[in-house]
């Protein structure tokens, strides 16, 4: 990715420095050859469709290459593969929370395998943060009140920088933290030393603990959906929409059940909003997360519902 | 300007339809017309809208083109502002 | 009526008509309204400025060793707010706009005095109230005053920031309220709309983005003021709302703002160029279209400052493909006035020295543009020194520099006294080698992904040596900026009388005394040329004064 | 009232005294007034419009919450005041058109109206925000509470939060409506008074006319609050 964004910056930085030169040559070539000089007097010209025109439509098309290959590349970057490590990320001022799906928690610090793509799904305490790793070219800002997501593929193991880059209070400039990137074998030893619970395991125990399993239970039985095999799949709603149940669908339905409903279901569960903390949110999601990745048992019925806008 | 002098009559009509406008919106959004209630809403509002700027604020009358094309720079940037913003609200769940 | 004599037998002007603080604070005189605004705006502009040094001196070194963190948040805070809301967007319209427009026609005034009067009075109490927010312990909002953090978590005066901003927006819409109608209904006899000067119709276009976005940034202030004071709950995430919702509403106003900004500088160095290479513009049509097109097409992009901040992936596209479309007339604007001097009669006064650094700082700033609204590539810059360069390239490099030549080009008329070309030339030499020493290490710093607003960077030593130019070149560009206050100053009393018109140029406000009477004109002037008639004015720009 | 000498010919002995300096003909500068007052009346509707913005995303999002939280303001108050608003709008139209044909009399009559109408909005508006209070629909008070459910959901409670976005846009809407419709007031009390002193007759009467065009905007803004705000899902 940093060398495709690299290789758009340079092709812009060749275009407006060819831009720039050409411009300038003329400014100073016409400044010193038409100086004033005894006896010559200025040619005056009104001005020529032809060029105008000319000079409107060579930049616009030039413009549109900028475009396509501008967004070509954004458009990879907001579509993480789905093969992706997955990290949910909280953001509060002013400091990086990270947690890895086989349960290993940082702070400031997150550990990743070189050669593989890495999802991070962040979250804001507070206020607008911005997740920025210059040596990657990402930057997503990391809202409150709803996921956003930004993915990486390293390549080369290091320590790189991790900003905050969105203003968000006193101490934003040490808001600031460090990405490293392990072969994969080391990763493999870091990742399994110290004896964590998978982040899914946490959230299968909170989904118990909760009272979440009475209702949707694994048959069709339940006051709730099925949420086996729901995740990432579309989910019909009660007032005839559809949307995909991704990672803010499923906070919105923990948050605010009620915002939709899944088709077939009342509106009786009722909010968690206030009562479970973020971390304890990521841990939830990625429990009807990992749900998603088992067969379906019941087609069409899912969780209850939801995620907030976007 | 607006030299032109309306009548009593006019007046007193422009303002008859505006009340029967309001007991319409009201009566209308007591009725179940599915989808259609904000739409219906909103056409009885522009409608008595158009009816104040046209009549009671003489742009009916009004020989100045310059007063239209105000009128209409205003709903085409205020449109701009709804347009766009939605753009992105409407767009944010797709996939 | 024939030209006043005063008893001491000088000639009358709107200078000498009356004196005392009266006759000035209560004038209606758009030309005595332009010089208090000057003031007005010079005060902020060595306020703002010395923010600004205090910014770049805390960053010489990586540690936050200078200020605190929180007098750093303020200093860029206040820095923003001030140059944007205080001196940049009224600088040219309010001072040069509002003193050359009336004559630029052909009229005796502004089409409502008062309320240009008015306008002034909003804008300093505007100014007292930022000034109170200073002296009461500042601001640390960002000037973008984003929520949540503004209307949540920070405990500073964002009340009266806000409120201030609110205010001078309120004096800004009144000013373009008044160049509008003014533009419309007091031409004078045979002042086609062909005719007039691309002066005015850049005042025309930024005037339209003055009424139609301002008010929408006024409510947003609003709402969030009422956010802090009532708690009502339209920004708070905790209550269902977008974050999202105050940015939209904020940069539907502060993208065309930036146009506000850029546009009468235009205006000011189609003037000069015309002037100094003794052409006509080449282009009028495309010119005069050009900036009305800005201002249309600029409310069309303003998402382009968002393309992080979570929206959605189809609405990003299609604000950078509409970034593009406004990026063509801009290009246009610059062609044009590299063509203009084409086969002219080139001379290098004060003016046409900015005039020069304008096209050349614009063109810069312009293709950065391109970049940051290239999705891929803003991903990675936006946010970070590469944006702060970019947009100080339009801003200071364009705006400013257009806005001193204005000064210089047009001072003679203003004040009656020729400023000292030398030492003009000087400046102009300092402004523009310090800004770029000032601001093009920005750029690499960007790249690098040094993010804005960081008091403390420590953790990227890497970063000082580029720093260190910045504040070097900051330095620079502070001498450049002071020099043009000193001799301006010192022309009022010392300097030699400006005859009526010093640079043989076009134009009706050449074509009365300087400095002018009160009413302009003695009798009302009748139009029969296009503007630059620079074909039918035999004399050449006098050698240097 | 007085006759003065002015009202034997109505309005046209101030033509001089109003004809500003820097204006040609008294055409010119009604022309330039009135333009400036559209233009006014367009950073008007840029005003309300980024609030209206507001109000669209968030009904589109929390429909449910908006209609239940909608249901719950008095529908009978917000009709009457627009019939108020209305009628507000015909006599300051009425008073405009007294001042074009010369009865300045009835301007006055037709102005003070309009006050009393305007007025009796404010009254009508605060007694509707006093229910507001005394049911707790407050917006940002600890003790917020709408009760009842989503209209046709009886099993879906009205969500606190989002029902506080809605109050939250309903106080900020009407209040800055309200704000408007105060300065009106203030503005025609200034208007009559001059009315009153006969100095509007057929030959002068742009800053009633001006006024005027004021008055009507914030009636068309109302035009659309009421059914934007009061009837949002209301059928059964």
């Amino acid at each position: 990715m940093a060398n495709n964004v690299d290789a758009l910056f340079v092709f812009l930085l060749v275009v407006s420095a060819m831009m720039t030169l050409s411009i300038f040559t003329m400014v100073i070539f016409f400044a010193v050859r038409y100086r004033r000089q005894g006896g010559r007097r200025a040619e005056q010209i009104e001005g020529s469709h032809a060029l105008e025109i000319t000079w409107s439509i060579i930049p616009f098309c030039v413009f549109m290459v900028f475009f396509v290959w501008g967004a070509v590349i954004y458009f990879r970057e907001r579509t993480p593969p789905p093969d992706s490590a997955e990290v949910y990320t909280v953001a509060k001022q002013w400091m990086w929370k990270f947690e890895h799906m086989e349960g290993q928690r940082e702070i400031n610090e997150l550990h990743v395998p070189a050669g593989r793509n890495v999802k991070m799904i962040m979250t804001s305490q507070d206020v607008i943060h911005s997740f920025f790793v210059p040596a990657f070219r990402i930057k997503q800002d990391v809202l409150p009140g709803r996921y956003t997501v930004a993915w990486f593929h390293a390549t080369k193991p290091g320590t790189y920088h991790l900003f905050c880059a969105e203003y968000c209070g006193t101490m934003h400039s040490g808001m600031v933290g460090s990405v490293v990137v392990m072969e994969p074998k080391d990763y493999e030893a870091w990742m399994s030393g110290g004896g964590n619970q998978p982040l899914a395991l946490t959230g299968e125990k909170l989904f118990s603990e909760l009272g979440c399993v009475t209702c949707h239970r694994t048959d069709t039985q339940g006051r709730g959906p099925n949420l086996v095999g729901v995740f990432g799949k579309p989910v019909l709603l009660e007032d005839g929409r559809t949307v995909t149940a991704d990672e803010n669908y499923v906070r919105e339905s923990i948050l605010q059940p009620a915002a939709k409903i899944v088709n077939g279901f009342k509106p009786v569960m009722p909010t968690f909003q206030g009562q479970i903390s973020d971390e304890q949110l990521n841990a939830l999601v990625a429990y009807v997360k990992s749900l998603g990745q088992q067969p379906s048992g019941q087609p069409g019925k899912s969780v209850a519902a939801a995620s907030p806008q976007p | 300007m607006s030299e032109h002098i309306s009548s009593i009559t006019l007046y007193v009509s422009i303002w008859i339809a505006l009340l029967i406008g309001t007991g319409l919106t009201v009566f209308a959004a007591t009725i179940d017309l599915g989808p259609f209630n904000p739409i219906v809403a909103l056409a009885i509002a522009t409608t008595k809208a158009v009816l104040v700027v046209l009549f009671f604020m003489h742009v009916k009358y009004t020989h100045e083109k310059l007063t239209k094309l105000v009128i209409v720079a205003a709903i085409f940037f205020f449109l701009i502002l709804i347009a766009l913003s939605m753009a992105d609200y409407t767009t944010r769940l797709w996939t | 009526m024939a030209t006043a004599v005063l008893e001491t037998g000088e000639r009358e002007t709107y200078l000498n008509r009356e004196y005392g603080i009266q006759s000035w604070l209560l004038t209606v005189d758009h030309k005595r309204i332009a010089l208090l605004y000057l003031m007005g705006i010079t005060f902020f502009f060595f306020i703002g400025g010395f923010f600004a040094l205090l910014i770049r001196l805390e960053l010489l070194t990586p540690a936050g060793d200078l200020v605190q963190a929180d007098t750093y948040n303020k200093l860029f805070t206040m820095h923003g707010q001030i140059m944007v809301f205080f001196f940049l967007i009224p600088s040219v319209p309010a001072v040069l706009g509002n003193f050359l427009i009336p004559i630029m026609i052909g009229a005796k005034d502004l089409a409502f005095p008062r309320i240009n009067l008015l306008s002034w009075y909003l804008y300093m109490i505007a100014g007292v109230m930022m000034l109170y927010t200073i002296l009461n312990g500042g601001v640390d909002t960002g000037w973008t005053f984003y929520t949540p953090l503004s209307t949540e978590f920070l405990k500073t005066n964002v009340v009266t920031a806000a409120l201030a901003v609110f205010v001078a927006g309120f004096s800004s819409i009144f000013t373009g309220l008044n160049f509008i109608v003014t533009i419309h209904r007091m031409r004078a006899p045979g002042m086609t709309w062909n005719r007039l000067p691309l002066f005015v119709w850049a005042h025309y276009a930024t005037s339209l983005i003055q009424v139609l976005g301002t008010p929408v940034l006024a409510i947003s202030l609003v709402l969030v003021a009422l956010e802090r004071v009532l708690h009502l709950g339209i920004f708070n995430p905790a209550l269902g709302g977008d974050p999202l919702l105050f940015q939209h509403l904020f940069w539907f106003y502060s993208h065309p703002a930036v146009y506000i900004m850029i546009l009468p500088g235009m205006g000011i160095v189609s003037e000069i160029v015309c002037c100094f290479s003794r052409k006509r513009i080449f282009g009028y049509k495309a010119m005069a279209m050009a900036l009305l097109g800005i201002a249309v097409v600029g409310f069309l992009v303003w998402a382009h400052h968002m393309f992080v901040a979570g929206i959605s992936l189809y609405a990003a596209l299609i604000f950078s493909l509409l970034s593009y479309f406004v990026a063509v007339p801009s290009a246009i604007k610059v062609f044009n006035w590299t063509a203009t001097m084409y086969k002219g009669s080139i001379t290098y006064q004060t003016p046409m020295l900015y005039a020069f650094g304008f096209v050349g700082l614009f063109t810069m700033g312009g293709l950065t543009g391109l970049f940051l609204a290239s999705l891929g590539v803003d991903v990675h810059v936006t946010d970070t020194y590469f944006v702060i360069a970019h947009f100080h390239y339009i801003m200071v490099g364009g705006m400013v520099m257009a806005y001193l030549g204005g000064m210089h080009f047009w001072w003679p008329k203003i004040s009656g006294r020729m400023y000292p070309e030398a030492w003009g030339r000087l400046a102009a030499l300092l402004v523009f080698v310090g800004f770029n020493l000032t601001f093009f290490p920005q750029f690499v710093l960007g790249y690098m992904g040094m993010p804005r607003r960081y008091w403390d960077y420590s953790h990227s030593p890497e970063f000082q040596i580029l720093n260190v130019l910045s504040t070097a070149g900051a330095t620079i560009l502070a001498v450049g900026y002071l020099l043009p206050m000193v001799y301006f100053l010192w022309s009022m009393r010392y300097g030699k009388p400006a005859p009526d018109n010093p640079w043989n140029a076009a134009g009706l406000e050449w074509m009365i005394p300087s400095p002018p009477s009160t009413y302009n004109f003695e009798e009302q002037p009748v139009v029969s040329w296009e503007a630059y008639n620079y074909d039918e004015i035999k004399e050449e720009v006098p050698v240097a004064n | 009232m007085q006759t003065s000498p002015a009202a034997t010919v109505p309005g046209e002995a101030h033509e001089n005294l109003a004809l500003l300096h820097h204006f040609a003909t008294p055409e010119q500068q009604k022309d330039a007034a009135s333009l400036g007052m559209w233009i006014f009346l367009v950073t008007e509707v840029m005003f309300f419009g980024g609030m209206f913005c507001a109000y669209l995303i968030y009904r589109y999002w929390y429909f449910g919450d908006f209609a239940a939280a909608s249901s719950s303001i008095d529908l009978t108050l917000g009709t009457i005041n627009t019939a108020v608003l209305i009628c507000s709008s015909l006599t300051v139209a009425m008073a405009v058109r007294c001042a074009q044909v010369g009865k300045q009399k009835s301007i006055v009559v037709y102005l003070i109206l309009t006050i009393i109408l305007g007025v009796a909005f404010l009254g009508i508006k605060g007694l509707e925000y006093k229910q507001k209070f005394d049911e707790n629909h407050v917006p940002g008070q600890a003790s917020f509470h709408l009760a009842g459910h989503v209209p046709r959901h009886p099993d879906l409670p009205v969500n606190q939060q989002h029902a506080q976005i809605y109050f939250s846009l309903y106080f900020a809407m009407t209040g800055m409506h309200a704000l408007h419709m105060i300065i009106g007031v203030g503005l025609f009390s200034y208007l009559a008074y001059k009315a009153w002193k006969g100095l509007y007759g057929p030959g002068y009467y742009t800053p009633l006319e001006n006024g005027g065009l004021y008055w009507h905007f914030v009636d068309i803004v109302w035009i659309y609050l009421f059914p934007l705000l009061y009837l949002i899902d209301r059928h059964p």
